[in-house]
């Protein structure tokens, strides 16, 4: 299990990278921590021609605070994410998530945006930067644009980064008023790819009516699952068996989960309902408090 | 001096181990010019070769050669094999390949990087054949056959009869009967496969280095396939080795293979096996369709036993299969006293990769059925489980116990074993601990297994897959013959040389303990060479590192060896003395007499004496102090014309008892406790021997519950990574709990019997019983593994729907 | 560019060797540096065998190139014990039988070593978390626990 | 792995089955195919790319169209040699007419992937198979509306 040969280009700027993205073209591809990248590598599942290692773009790697808002470069590594205090009082939803990442010693190297990027069906972050509402910083040599986490997320493995851009920043809002958000997932053994993952993230009036509430699915789609539905029927209530019952039945509804080895169509769509309303409630218990 | 033998002392592998200074196969260096190898693979499970074109590959950079099937026909000749179905296996296909991963070409190359740049470079034509990977369909008539010459998929079928076992189930107030399945799964060794292979034209020899263990029997398969003398295939097995637990035995095609190849390139070859060979194409366990009826008394008294076993070997039968199915042959009652018993034995052949030795070897397969109906007679019979298992335990005055296929147990108080793992486990209080569980909406289940570890093989139990007429036709094989040889130097220094090729289970250590306590000198003073070399080592058939024989026949070499020198030592000294041999004893480095301890010999003026001065040794005396000893066990006796073999020397006894938590919404699995009773005899290593259950138990449990290779069902491998293929991890184990008690082996001079294999072969039994007993409201049946949380929700899942159909 | 120079300090030791860009970090410590201490199991980052130290972070050898490390820093197993004593982790995997084939060990050690500055009071829950990241197929886990636990407890005694 | 699917193409049933078995049509909406050529009647060499993102193999294949049916229904089968193991595919294609300007195209399809992929990748093979297909289905389609516009 020997990578194939490519061409190496360690850009020390931003620019650089970017200069080196558009020259290299279709055949270029950006590693970040590669804890993705180089096993489909050495598997020869994936033989760039060209790989660009934004490792050394220091700029990249942040964690800032900003009125409503958390920015993180995308080189910032997983487990400085973890570990963020900033994080963890913000945008806490994203604190409980990435420990569901791998294991300690691949959160050490692997990265936020590349995690993005990669866009595994699975993966725990695309999940909570859809729960939160995030969006990313897209940039080229021409411009920098910024997409939403909606319009991000193409299909499996695919997001709407083209092949001369680079991923630069991630923006998550930091929600006002009583918040709660919960994370979950059923996978085979610890740190594995979720057979199914849930997260929620929801406010409540001072009532305790949920005035706004999004439940995101993941590894029941080829992108995570933003159940809208569910979303528009919360507004306004309060969580009730009989409202948790009528998510699970628009989760069953809408999604169209794939069969595996490690778990069925089938048994991944009862997955699908219990974590949501398992994290639909958990969420909406710690907003009350 | 301290005794050592028994004392849990620290290890003297641990120190080159942790300090990056370990030896294994990819750090011993290679002779100049070596080449690396790389593979090319069939991606079909079944289908013909049309042609394979290298042009392209052989004009890259850096390659030195590429070799195919047919290249190789001129220097091989297929394995032998210990069944009379003719399956010619030879180790890369010749025109045909049966599963996916089968060597198809070998580039040989610069490194492996090119290597692999050239195998993308190969052109293979393959025309796809139906394949077959079910076990009970590829006996069927219209099967598709793996081999067309033999006429069937069936490469190998005996029938048993013990006892009087149509009376029992006539006399039965019961038959309890069902079919279970255990799943193919793999021991995955964090080293993979690794070798070094160098022809000398002119003497027509291989030399192979390898992380090869044994069973040295397999050195002159090897020999035989590469159509040359034995004594000219060299195999030097390095001194440390990542571990293996049985699957590095199937190390050997691969030898065979680099031989050649490195034969016909003209240069010294290297392969170091990646994971994603390693899964899919080195060796497995076997998995097994067991069809067993159990003819019980109202109280729970098993009467007689019927077993049907069909083995799935994989693509082709390779040595030791079909031993799978008979390695258990003497304990196939278990730990039960059952006298009738009548077994059919299949070894089947599908399109998967070839089985071979693993952990536990078939016992797992043996004991997951046995003890699931064992349980399953409780369950309808009504009876505490655990009182079905008094009843049929046997009892200690019954030892030596001959079991009904016979074996022979040498020791046990099994009563004892099982009453400590229920009082461990608290078995009384479990009502209330279910109740708790139901409280915060969780299923709770309590498993029992009680188990025979058998420890040992005799080298006689493979032949019974010959019938009588057609072992009487060639020689009879018995035995379980290990060496080891002790030296002592002209300074009175020891070395001390093992033929066991240990692959982590200390057994330098345990060998300098019993040195150490023989001869009576400090235990860290002692060298232990485990390096085996066939040109030059001490070794027979029998040597290795499988059947937990170390402690069983190694240790007993090892020990003799060592007084063949005390005994040396002591004659000399005798002599020099003028003392009577048997007044003078080894105390603190002299040989002292015992009446009159002023009178000694220096052991450093004995060991002198035979180096030095050879004339002054008593008459007829050799020079030199190099004692090797052959240990076998007695009872190791071919197999008589009624099929009776006691397979193993000793055997031990493991009681368990496992808790277990159920979700019933996920189905997720959470093994809570896990208490384990063992009996191995006399402890040699206290430290060592808890190293080993706790691995052996962690592998048992990844079978219950995590490892599967994985084919769909037409064939294709779906578990090539360490991403599918589940290991157990440290999050995944639950609280183990060890105990011991020590009934000595009346056959073995330290009273040791063999142990790690014991949980391997329980616990995917005892964990199924606990999951099986939880789910017991659902009156749902566990028959196969692992207990994928998917699994355990189907098995809810249709349970419930039965139910909702039973109530309309 | 497919060859590059790479000049990286390696247990104190400085190493200037020229690699072709796709060699894995595992295969320039072993086979470049002569650093067979490290070891390899699976090359996808599962097994965790090869995990080794850069810039005080325990990071996957096969999932690194070894042109990324050039002018960092690294340790590998080779550098834990100093004059030829073992440090005090290494000590307790002996006392805990916390290694039997020692093919993962190195790993461990390197992982462990990294965690452990990194957090100074760890439960078990936390230790067999981190374990998670390596397969040790001989053990069953528990003496490396036990030796990594021991070795916690040995700190708190020293502070 | 296997799967069903169908679309209604805005186009009339001759129409629609004469696009079907143009072979600069289906270069267009496999995958990947960037070249086809014929080696018999109904029968194509293609070099394919198939995959997703960064995960491509390249696979020599051939493309044969088979059990004919004029104006009702053909085989498409592909089979393909790379790097990453072997593609075996069949799909059956029904068309039926709705009205003159529009045809029912439904399909099934059954997929065999051998190899590293299938070793590997099972995870998302069968939910990235289903996307490669309808892929097709759906550059059909759009072909289908681009040839009436420049009609």
């Amino acid at each position: 299990m020997k990578p194939a040969k490519f061409d190496y280009y360690c850009p020390k700027t931003v620019d650089e990278a970017l200069t080196l993205l558009e020259e290299s073209g279709f055949d270029g591809k950006i590693i970040a921590g590669g804890q993705s990248l180089v096993p489909i590598m050495n598997m020869r599942l994936s033989t760039p021609d060209c790989l660009i290692d934004i490792n050394r773009l220091q700029d990249l790697d942040f964690i800032d605070y900003e009125e409503g808002l958390v920015k993180i470069g995308t080189l910032t590594r997983q487990n400085r994410v973890e570990t963020s205090d900033l994080i963890r009082q913000h945008i806490g939803l994203l604190s409980e998530a990435v420990p569901f990442i791998g294991h300690v010693q691949t959160r050490n190297r692997g990265t936020i945006g590349g995690s993005l990027v990669h866009a595994d069906p699975t993966a725990e972050i695309p999940l909570a930067l859809m729960t939160m509402g995030g969006s990313v910083h897209i940039a080229s040599t021409d411009e920098v644009r910024t997409v939403n986490a909606e319009d991000f997320f193409v299909t499996y493995l695919t997001t709407d980064v083209m092949p001369t851009e680079l991923l630069t920043e991630i923006h998550i809002p930091i929600w006002e008023g009583r918040v709660g958000y919960s994370f979950q997932e059923i996978s085979r053994r610890h740190g594995d790819f979720a057979l199914v993952a849930s997260a929620c993230q929801l406010s409540v009036d001072d009532q305790n009516r949920i005035s706004n509430a999004r439940l995101v699915l993941g590894g029941v789609e080829s992108v995570p699952l933003l159940v809208t539905e569910a979303n528009e029927l919360l507004q306004g209530e309060r969580l009730t068996d009989s409202l948790l019952d009528k998510v699970a039945s628009i989760v069953s509804k809408v999604i169209e989960p794939e069969s595996d080895l490690h778990a069925s169509a089938d048994y991944r769509r009862h997955l699908a309902q219990s974590l949501a309303k398992r994290t639909l409630q958990e969420a909406y218990v710690k907003a009350g408090r | 001096m301290e005794k050592v033998i028994g004392q849990a002392v620290t290890r003297v592998e641990d120190g080159r181990l942790l300090t990056g200074q370990g030896k294994y196969i990819d750090d011993i260096g290679t002779p100049a010019n070596t080449a690396h190898i790389a593979i090319l693979r069939s991606t079909y499970p079944h289908a013909k070769i049309i042609s394979i074109d290298t042009s392209e590959a052989l004009k890259l950079r850096g390659v030195k050669g590429i070799v195919t099937g047919k290249d190789i026909l001129p220097y091989v000749q297929p394995f032998s094999v210990g069944v009379s179905a003719p399956v010619k296996y030879y180790p890369m296909a010749i025109d045909k390949v049966r599963y996916v991963g089968e060597p198809v070409a070998v580039v040989v190359a610069k490194n492996r990087y090119i290597a692999e740049d050239a195998l993308e470079k190969i052109k293979v034509v393959y025309e796809s054949l139906t394949p077959i990977v079910d076990i009970e369909k590829s006996l069927e008539e219209d099967a598709p056959l793996l081999h067309e010459h033999i006429g069937s998929n069936i490469a190998n079928h005996r029938t048993f009869h013990y006892g009087k076992v149509d009376e029992a189930f006539e006399e039965a107030d019961r038959i309890v009967k069902h079919k279970f399945h255990f799943p193919k799964y793999s021991a995955t060794p964090v080293e993979t496969y690794g070798m070094i292979a160098q022809y000398e034209e002119s003497s027509n020899q291989y030399t192979i280095h390898a992380n090869f263990h044994g069973p040295f029997v397999i050195q002159s398969v090897m020999a035989g396939a590469l159509k040359i003398p034995s004594n000219r295939l060299r195999i030097i097995v390095p001194k440390d080795i990542g571990g293996s637990y049985g699957i590095k035995a199937g190390t050997y095609p691969y030898i065979v293979l680099c031989a050649v190849v490195s034969r016909m390139v003209g240069c010294p070859v290297k392969w170091i096996e990646d994971r994603q060979e390693h899964l899919s194409a080195s060796s497995s366990g076997t998995d097994r369709v067991t069809y067993i009826e159990a003819a019980v008394k109202e109280d729970g008294k098993v009467l007689g036993l019927k077993m049907k076993l069909i083995d799935n070997v994989g693509a082709y039968i390779r040595a030791p299969e079909p031993a799978c199915l008979y390695r258990t042959h003497a304990n196939s009652t278990g730990a039960y006293d059952i006298p009738n018993l009548m077994i059919d034995a299949y070894a089947i052949m599908t399109n998967k990769l070839p089985t071979g030795l693993i952990r536990g070897y078939g016992g797992q397969e043996l004991y997951f059925p046995l003890e699931r109906i064992m349980q399953e007679i409780a369950h309808q019979l009504q009876l505490d489980p655990a009182d079905v298992l008094r009843r049929n335990l046997i009892k200690k005055e019954q030892f030596p116990y001959q079991t009904a296929s016979g074996g022979i147990y040498d020791s046990g108080d099994y009563e004892k074993g099982f009453e400590l793992a229920l009082d461990m486990g608290n078995y009384k209080e479990i009502e209330q601990k279910r109740e708790d569980a139901r409280q915060r909406g969780k299923l709770f289940g309590v498993g029992l297994a009680c188990i025979v570890e058998p420890s040992g093989s005799n080298m006689g139990y493979i032949t019974i897959a010959l019938t009588p007429e057609e072992r009487a036709s060639s020689l009879p094989k018995s035995g379980c013959a290990e060496a080891a040889t002790i030296s002592m130097d002209p300074m009175g220094c020891v070395n001390v040389r093992i033929s066991t090729t240990p692959s982590g289970q200390g057994h330098e250590t345990v060998s300098a303990q019993i040195v150490s306590d023989v001869l009576g000198i400090p235990r860290e003073q002692i060298n232990v060479v485990a390096e085996l070399d066939t040109s030059t080592s001490a070794w027979s058939i029998a040597s290795g590192s499988y059947s937990s024989r170390f402690a069983s026949l190694g240790s007993s070499a090892v020990f003799y060896a060592a007084h063949k020198v005390r005994k040396k030592l002591i004659k000399i000294a005798a002599y020099h003395l003028q003392a009577d041999e048997d007044d003078l004893t080894i105390e603190n480095g002299s040989i002292v007499s015992k009446k009159d301890p002023s009178i000694k010999y220096s052991m450093k003026r004995a060991a002198g004496s035979a180096h030095w001065n050879p004339l002054s040794l008593p008459d007829g005396m050799e020079p030199g102090i190099y004692e090797t000893y052959y240990y076998t066990a007695k009872v190791a006796e071919p197999p008589d014309e009624n099929d009776l073999v006691n397979s193993s020397v000793t055997y031990g006894f493991v009681a368990d008892m496992v808790t277990v938590e159920v979700d019933p919404d996920t189905g997720e699995v959470q093994i809570i406790d896990y208490f384990t009773v063992h009996d191995a005899g006399k402890l040699l290593n206290p430290l060592i021997v808890d190293g080993q259950i706790y691995g052996g138990l962690v592998h048992g449990l990844g079978g219950a519950m995590y490892e599967e290779l994985a084919y769909d069902e037409k064939g294709q491998f779906l578990t090539g990574s360490f991403m599918d293929y589940l290991c157990p991890t440290a999050p995944e184990i639950p609280n183990i709990t060890i105990k011991h008690i020590e009934t000595p082996s009346p056959l073995t001079p330290l009273g040791a019997k063999g142990l790690g294999e014991g949980n391997t072969m329980s616990a995917p039994a005892v964990i199924a019983n606990a999951v099986n007993d939880a789910l017991k409201p659902y009156g749902v049946m566990i028959d196969t593994l692992p207990l994928s949380p998917n699994r355990i929700w189907n098995l809810l899942n249709q349970a419930k729907e039965k139910k909702g159909a039973n109530q309309v | 560019m497919t060859v590059h120079e790479v000049e990286v300090k390696i247990n104190g030791k400085t190493y200037k060797e020229e690699v072709e860009s796709r060699m894995l970090l595992s295969d320039f410590l072993r086979e470049t540096c002569g650093l067979t201490g490290t070891h390899v199991g699976c090359e996808h980052g599962v097994c965790g065998a090869c995990t080794v130290i850069v810039n005080d972070s325990a990071v996957r050898s096969c999932l690194m190139f070894a042109v990324q490390v050039d002018g960092q820093e690294m340790q590998t197993v080779e550098g834990l014990a100093q004059n030829g004593q073992l440090n005090s982790l290494q000590k307790n995997f002996v006392e805990c039988h916390g290694l039997q084939c020692g093919f993962c060990t190195p790993g461990i050690l390197m992982s462990t070593t990294d965690y452990l500055k990194k957090h100074s009071t760890p439960c078990k829950k936390d230790i067999q978390d981190m374990l998670s990241g390596h397969l040790c197929r001989c053990t069953g886990y528990d003496g490396i626990v036990k030796a990594i636990e021991k070795t916690v407890e040995d700190q708190k005694i020293n502070i | 792995m296997n799967g069903e699917g169908s679309l209604t193409l805005e186009a009339g049933l001759q129409q629609s089955w004469d696009i079907l078995l143009d072979p600069n049509v289906l270069q267009k909406c496999i995958m990947g195919c960037n070249k086809l050529t014929q080696v018999e009647e109904n029968k194509y060499k293609a070099e394919l790319a198939i995959g997703i993102a960064a995960v491509k193999g390249k696979y020599e294949s051939t493309i044969e169209i088979a059990d004919i049916e004029n104006l009702k229904s053909y085989k498409l089968i592909v089979k393909g040699e790379g790097g990453p193991g072997n593609v075996e595919a069949t799909g059956v294609i029904h068309l039926e007419h709705q009205d003159e300007n529009q045809t029912l195209l439904s399909y099934t399809y059954e997929a065999e992937v051998g190899g590293k992929v299938a070793m590997v990748g099972q995870r998302m093979l069968s939910g990235v198979a289903k996307l490669i297909i309808q892929d097709f289905f759906k550059k059909f389609g759009k072909e289908l509306k681009n040839i009436e516009k420049s009609a």
